[in-house]
């Protein structure tokens, strides 16, 4: 199964360097970019879990849609360069410091602790796994009261953005 | 006539919860419901109370069974008159803020209406957790009448007055707790019923330790020195209405709250601090009473004396006699009933004085309004526990109460009698006699407070006439409650 | 793959959208960082659920892309109108909570 | 209908008299009150005379009776009822009482006719008969100490019924203020009493004492101290006797009434119902004695001073009721309450005669204006002569028979109880010269402007001022204005002096030694069971006393009389020459302000000390300060935390997340 391999390493370098990208790229414009290509990446990532559905919708909704969306409001408001003011320091220091604390913790956990059945490739799953159809059903049986959530969550998302980004007046003269 | 504790419970919330929902013009006439209602089903209950009996009309359900919470309220001699108190405090004070012109006057009564519920609640309880709840719920409506209708710096005083009543409940609360977990026998499931809880002593060191954080609650409360701090600005800056019910009933849970939790369940820790609490409650008659004549504000003159009072009460509690514990329970169905009064006559002498309450400033009002005067003369010769009052039996029962273990200290607190005819003659010459003052306008008292006073005057002439009626029907839960005390300092 | 790997790499992403979120000042950015941890999370849930053999942790994954797609529009909401009433576009100049 | 009836009966029509009038006061017209008043008291007088003819039916053994009304309280071994007790004591002070009281009421009807207070003053004057009744009809301690009390309060309000005066204000408090600290040590009475005795009930507690203590038991002594500052306090006597003369601010019937006639006998009555505790404590009752004979003494030398003439008079009591408390303190019984009858009387009318003279003199109340009233006003003379006469033991007068009683049973007593007696003597010099000097200073001598207006048909008018400071008075509470009356003009008030007078000569004849003794035989089943009281002095004893003292008397008034009279003058040289002794005098022995130095400065110094250190300080500072302190701190720490930047929290948020997957790491190893 080199094939897969190969791919993963290709398709985990891809997110990796993305999202280094969107955290390091001063224009907000190639942040985005560079975000999608790390949604890309990661969708592969997600074919290679045997998750289709997921893959699809994150390159169709988020790699597609918001994206799009963030790029309109880049382009907007002008994707002004930081920095307006000269870093103060402190956190900026300790905030990347800490993370990689974080990250090197993380992994120490997954690697040299004892949890042996993350050593396993897991078992053989059926054809129908992560399948459009397979998500579906747990959708409408076991998760309906999430699902039915999410999709309120989802309106009551969109009102409010309209709500918030709607001109009002006496506020601009 | 079978009587349900919780319809008297929730009796004023519901009403009070109507009335918020009614329109504004409508509402207001209809505050008066709910504490008439009240009053009426507690009369009955006071007719067709049983004084032979033990622990009546209990109403016992789970609450919550996992933590052994009941929901378990029963009237017997040490609640009956307390919730009597309650019932007819409420009638006079909710009239007079009725007919005060109020900003928010729905979410006033509506919080005047909980917080009879809550009091009521604290009294009936027969569960100590259910107690708890209700003693902290107390706070809320109270936080919200002294902060959102007080006068001058209310923010002060109520933030002084939730710090001080949170933190003494807060300690109350983990006391209750460790009580609870403590008193649980091996094997078996916990349960803070107080019967259950007075079947299960805990051991004598926790007793003490837990007792403290009891009375340290109760004394705050109460108030009684050196906790008393919050006392003076809270007065100052409360409403009439909201500061008689604060005076005249609230205080009285904290010492109730010996009689029914401190006593009967923990009697070896209530025996160890015994001498600490009586040197407190003495001094507290002491220093009420000599601060109270070297006050300006009546207010603060009646807020010390009910400092030194409820030192009478508490002196009566611990003087582990049955004497002293009935007649400290007397006292304080009797300060409640008197205090009560004399804050509306305090409102409506600052009404006629342009808002003034400096005793410098009035004076000379008894001939414009002699009612007024005959009223606030018969009031305040109750306070001072003159005899032929209710309170006289009272204060005459704790100091004999005293006496018979504790004779200095009784001839000592005998001193605060006589502090407490200066003090009272004081307040009651500043106001209605010698030179008329600077701020004084004269009139006589109006209609709405004299409907309001009147009423309380007759029940404190009854009580003067015939104590008995009340001693008869206490005595019994009060030697019942005192039993294990005074067991344990006979066995020492 | 062991799903180890997975989980090594989510930390990563994870960590990388932290130190975003901490150190940029751009709102934009910050919304950007938000969206890689949560990706960083997605990842990890799908891998478990490969690992379990059940499609549980996909439906997990669905539900955080759902909220991330709202998080997003009220966030380049607020940025939106932030724009519209001229503040300045830097998360350090919204600081009325200080306490 | 039973005595106890009838002793219902004497407290109902007090009682309806106050509730009528306090309830009626808007719609009773003109002088309907006092009538109503005067009525109700005067129905008293008549119930008690009707308990008195019950009591004589029956046979000396079963004239005591006791009735209760219902439970007053009953706890444990507390158990109190609303009781009464009828017997002859209480019998004989209803009688006293009613009877000068409805005498009082009939001459105030007059006197306080143009008072705006008019209805208010009836309404405390019938409350405080009811009281006095309730308390000397009482049949147990808790019912008698609420008689006790109310007596006080009526009083109370009585002082300060012209309540716009500052000095009947400070009057009133201290009045009240004394009585509590009495009503205080009868309840510690009481306590002692109930304790050792279990019971509070007089006739039970009587019978039984004896089994209860030894003889001079130091319980039985605290508790008859204790009653003892009960009585000094009502009573006046030393050193609780300060208030008396301040209570000289209320109307002068009140006076009368309660300051001379009833109420401060209270304390009389209240040692001869306890003697069987007395003589279980003789220690209490010597000191008792001793008091007594101190505060006769004191209060005449004092009133050889005083120059206001109500004030003279209220010292003259303090003196008389010093007699009276040293005559029962020595188990001369019914001596001692002889003595209070006549008092009694000759005291009320002193005062109305007083009040007679003051309302001539527009107020006025200081002796040194006063003069040459004898023709002005005869009939006011010819009665406050003979209330002087009786007061100072003239031969003839009922005071001759009723003091020289009491000093003959010390005399009998004998040991250190003839110095008491011999120190009457010394004190009944000073009454006899004292009284003179009021007659002789009121009535004699030159006559003041207002007499002579007075001899002309008009009564003088002034400004309504007080006689203490000489403010100007508010005259919207009273005081009798423009219509004020003296005992010349208006009837009711000669109707009540008269049978005073009357009886303030006539009174003592009830009991001439050798000849009879209705009261001691009246009173005898009460004190039936002292021994102390069977040894009563020989006829031939009284004689010779009653002699001495007359002769005694006699020399005081001659004395008086030359001084006055004949050698105008003598007082200021001796003024001169003795400045201390004038000065120590004057200043009532300095005890207003060794009581001012003791005990009111330093309450008002611990007030103010705790207002403005232990409050501010300890309370405020540190239990206060330390709680909002900790409070504080944790809170501005919480502050610092919440710097107001996202990227902060999501920093403080990271650390937490590294801190416990660190934590979970070195756990799980």
């Amino acid at each position: 199964m080199w094939f897969e391999d190969v791919l993963f390493f290709i398709a985990a370098i891809g997110a990796l360097a993305g999202a280094l990208g969107v955290v390091i790229l001063q224009n907000p414009f190639y942040s985005v970019l560079s975000l999608v290509c790390h949604l890309l990446g990661l969708a592969v990532l997600f074919l290679l879990l045997n998750a289709e559905f997921i893959a699809a919708a994150q390159v169709v909704v988020y790699a597609g849609a918001v994206m799009v969306l963030y790029l309109f409001v880049v382009a907007y408001i002008g994707g002004a360069d930081e920095p307006l003011r000269p870093e103060s320091g402190g956190i900026a220091l300790f905030g990347p410091v800490f993370a990689f604390c974080v990250a090197v913790e993380l992994c120490i956990a997954f690697i040299a602790s004892g949890l042996k059945a993350l050593n396993t490739d897991g078992p053989d799953v059926g054809a129908g796994f992560g399948s459009p159809g397979a998500i579906g059903e747990l959708l409408l049986t076991n998760f309906l009261i999430p699902f039915e959530a999410a999709s309120f969550l989802l309106l009551v998302a969109a009102i409010g953005a309209v709500v918030l980004a709607r001109r009002r007046r006496g506020l601009e003269s | 006539m079978t009587i349900h504790l919780s319809i008297i419970l929730f009796l004023p919330l519901a009403c009070a919860i109507v009335v918020a929902l009614l329109p504004p013009r409508l509402g207001r006439s209809a505050v008066l419901a709910g504490p008439l209602l009240v009053l009426a089903y507690v009369v009955a209950m006071l007719i067709d109370f049983d004084p032979g009996g033990g622990l009546q009309y209990v109403t016992n359900d789970e609450w919550i069974p996992e933590l052994g919470i009941h929901y378990s309220l029963g009237v017997d001699g040490l609640n009956l008159f307390m919730i009597a108190l309650t019932a007819i405090a409420w009638v006079p004070c909710t009239l007079v803020a009725a007919f005060t012109e109020l900003e928010r006057p729905r979410l006033f009564f509506f919080h005047l209406g909980l917080a009879e519920t809550a009091v009521l609640g604290a009294f009936m309880a027969q569960d100590l957790a259910l107690f708890i709840v209700f003693f902290d719920l107390m706070l809320v409506p109270f936080y919200f009448l002294i902060g959102g209708w007080g006068t001058g710096d209310r923010v002060r005083a109520t933030t002084k007055f939730v710090i001080y009543t949170l933190s003494g409940s807060l300690l109350m609360m983990a006391a209750a707790i460790a009580l609870g977990v403590l008193a649980t026998p091996d094997g078996g499931s916990i349960s803070f019923s107080l019967a259950d809880l007075r079947a299960h002593p805990v051991a004598l060191g926790s007793q003490e330790w837990i007792v403290l954080l009891f009375a340290l609650a109760f004394f705050v409360k109460a108030p009684l020195f050196p906790v008393h701090g919050w006392v003076p600005e809270t007065y100052r800056s409360t409403s009439i209405p909201v500061l008689a019910l604060l005076s005249g009933v609230l205080s009285k849970v904290g010492v109730y709250g010996f009689l029914r939790i401190v006593l009967p369940i923990m009697p070896g820790g209530a025996e160890h601090w015994q001498e600490l609490f009586i040197i407190l409650a003495v001094f507290s008659i002491l220093y009420g009473s000599v601060l109270a004549f070297s006050q300006d504000n009546i207010r603060v003159v009646i807020a010390y004396s009910s400092i030194a009072q409820l030192g009478f009460i508490v002196l009566g509690i611990f003087a582990f006699a049955d004497n002293g514990a009935q007649g400290a329970l007397l006292q304080m169905l009797n300060h409640g009933l008197v205090v009560v009064p004399l804050f509306l006559i305090v409102g409506v002498i600052a009404l006629r004085a342009r808002g003034s309450e400096s005793l410098t400033e009035l004076g000379g009002m008894a001939f414009r309004a002699p009612v007024l005067a005959g009223l606030f003369l018969v009031v305040s010769l109750a306070t001072l526990a003159m005899p032929g009052s209710g309170n006289f039996i009272g204060e005459i029962l704790i100091l004999f109460g005293t006496f018979e273990d504790q004779f200095v200290y009784g001839l000592v607190a005998a001193v605060g009698v006589v502090l407490a005819a200066v003090y009272m003659i004081r307040l009651y010459q500043g106001t209605m006699h010698g030179r008329v003052g600077a701020a004084v306008e004269s009139r006589e008292i109006d209609r709405v407070n004299l409907a309001a006073v009147v009423p309380l005057v007759a029940v404190v002439i009854a009580l003067g006439l015939y104590p008995q009626f009340v001693v008869h029907r206490t005595e019994k839960a009060t030697t019942k409650a005192l039993e294990p005390a005074t067991g344990v300092s006979v066995i020492r | 793959m062991e799903t180890t790997w997975y989980l090594v790499l989510s930390a990563f992403i994870f960590a990388i959208g932290v130190s975003g979120v901490i150190s940029r000042r751009n709102p934009l950015v910050v919304l950007l960082c938000l969206e890689l941890m949560l990706n960083a999370g997605n990842l990890a849930l799908v891998a478990f659920s490969r690992m379990h053999g059940g499609e549980a942790g996909q439906v997990f994954a669905l539900i955080v892309m759902v909220i991330a797609a709202c998080e997003v529009v009220i966030g380049l909401g607020i940025i939106v109108a932030m724009y519209r009433n001229r503040l300045p576009i830097d998360i350090d100049e919204m600081s009325e909570l200080r306490g | 209908m039973s005595a106890t009836s009838y002793g219902w009966l004497v407290l109902a029509f007090p009682l309806a008299g106050t509730l009528i009038i306090a309830f009626g006061w808007r719609v009773l017209p003109g002088r309907v009150p006092g009538w109503i008043a005067t009525s109700a008291i005067f129905l008293a007088f008549l119930s008690s005379i009707g308990a008195l003819l019950d009591l004589l039916d029956r046979s000396e053994e079963e004239r005591q009776l006791v009735d209760t009304a219902w439970t007053y309280a009953s706890t444990g071994n507390f158990k109190v009822g609303l009781e009464i007790l009828v017997d002859p004591l209480s019998v004989f002070m209803c009688l006293v009482v009613s009877g000068v009281s409805f005498l009082i009421h009939l001459y105030s009807v007059a006197y306080m006719g143009g008072d705006r207070g008019y209805a208010r003053y009836f309404a405390y004057l019938n409350f405080f008969v009811f009281s006095m009744l309730l308390l000397v009809l009482a049949g147990n301690f808790v019912i008698l100490i609420i008689g006790w009390a109310f007596v006080g309060a009526a009083s109370y309000l009585l002082i300060s019924f012209w309540y716009r005066r500052q000095t009947a204000v400070a009057a009133g408090i201290k009045a009240f203020v004394i009585n509590v600290i009495g009503d205080v040590g009868l309840v510690i009475a009481a306590f002692l009493i109930l304790d050792n005795v279990g019971s509070l009930d007089f006739l039970p507690v009587f019978q039984t004492a004896h089994d209860h203590f030894a003889t001079n038991d130091s319980t039985i002594v605290w508790a008859c101290l204790m009653l003892l500052v009960g009585a000094f306090a009502k009573s006046a006597q030393l050193p609780l006797h300060t208030w008396l003369p301040d209570a000289m601010e209320g109307p002068t019937p009140v006076s009368a009434l309660i300051h001379a006639a009833t109420m401060v006998t209270a304390g009389v009555y209240l040692i001869a119902r306890m003697h069987p505790l007395f003589e279980l404590a003789p220690t209490a009752a010597d000191i008792g004695a001793i008091l007594g004979c101190a505060t006769l003494l004191f209060a005449g030398t004092v009133a050889l001073v005083v120059t206001d003439l109500k004030r003279v008079i209220a010292y003259s009591t303090i003196s008389q009721i010093g007699y009276m408390v040293m005559g029962v303190s020595m188990a001369a019984y019914s001596a001692g309450l002889f003595h209070l009858m006549t008092h009694a009387f000759f005291k009320a009318l002193l005062f109305m005669g007083a009040g007679s003279v003051i309302g001539a003199m527009a107020g006025i109340q200081d002796m040194d204006r006063m003069g040459g009233f004898r023709r002005a006003m005869p009939f006011t003379f010819v009665t406050f002569a003979i209330g002087a006469l009786a007061r100072a033991g003239f031969p003839g007068t009922s005071g001759w028979f009723s003091k020289d009683e009491i000093l003959a049973f010390a005399f009998n007593r004998g040991g250190w109880y003839a110095v008491l007696g011999v120190l009457g003597y010394v004190g009944a010099f000073l009454t006899a010269f004292y009284s003179f000097r009021m007659v002789f200073r009121v009535f004699y001598g030159n006559a003041v402007p207002e007499a002579v207006e007075l001899e002309s048909g008009h009564v003088a008018h002034g400004e309504p001022m007080n006689p203490m400071t000489g403010e100007p008075e508010d005259t919207d509470v009273g005081f009798p204005g423009p219509e004020h009356h003296v005992a010349e003009r208006a009837w009711p008030m000669k109707a009540a002096m008269g049978p005073l007078a009357l009886l303030a000569i006539v009174g003592g004849y009830v009991a001439i030694p050798g000849v009879d003794n209705v009261i001691a035989n009246f009173l005898e089943p009460v004190f039936a069971d002292s021994p102390l009281a069977q040894d009563e002095p020989s006829t031939g004893a009284e004689w010779l006393g009653l002699v001495i003292g007359g002769a005694i008397s006699i020399v005081g008034i001659g004395l008086a009389w030359t001084i006055y009279l004949r050698r105008p003058g003598t007082t200021a040289r001796l003024v001169e020459r003795y400045p201390w002794a004038h000065r120590f005098l004057e200043h009532k022995w300095y005890f207003d302000e060794a009581y001012g130095a003791l005990f009111v400065r330093p309450f008002a110094t611990f007030g103010s000390f705790g207002r403005r250190v232990i409050e501010t300080d300890f309370v405020q500072g540190t239990i206060v300060g330390g709680a909002t302190g900790v409070v504080r701190v944790s809170t501005s720490f919480a502050r610092a935390i919440q710097t107001g930047y996202l990227r902060a929290y999501a920093l403080l948020l990271l650390v937490g997340v590294a801190g416990l997957t660190l934590y979970f790491l070195i756990n799980s190893s």
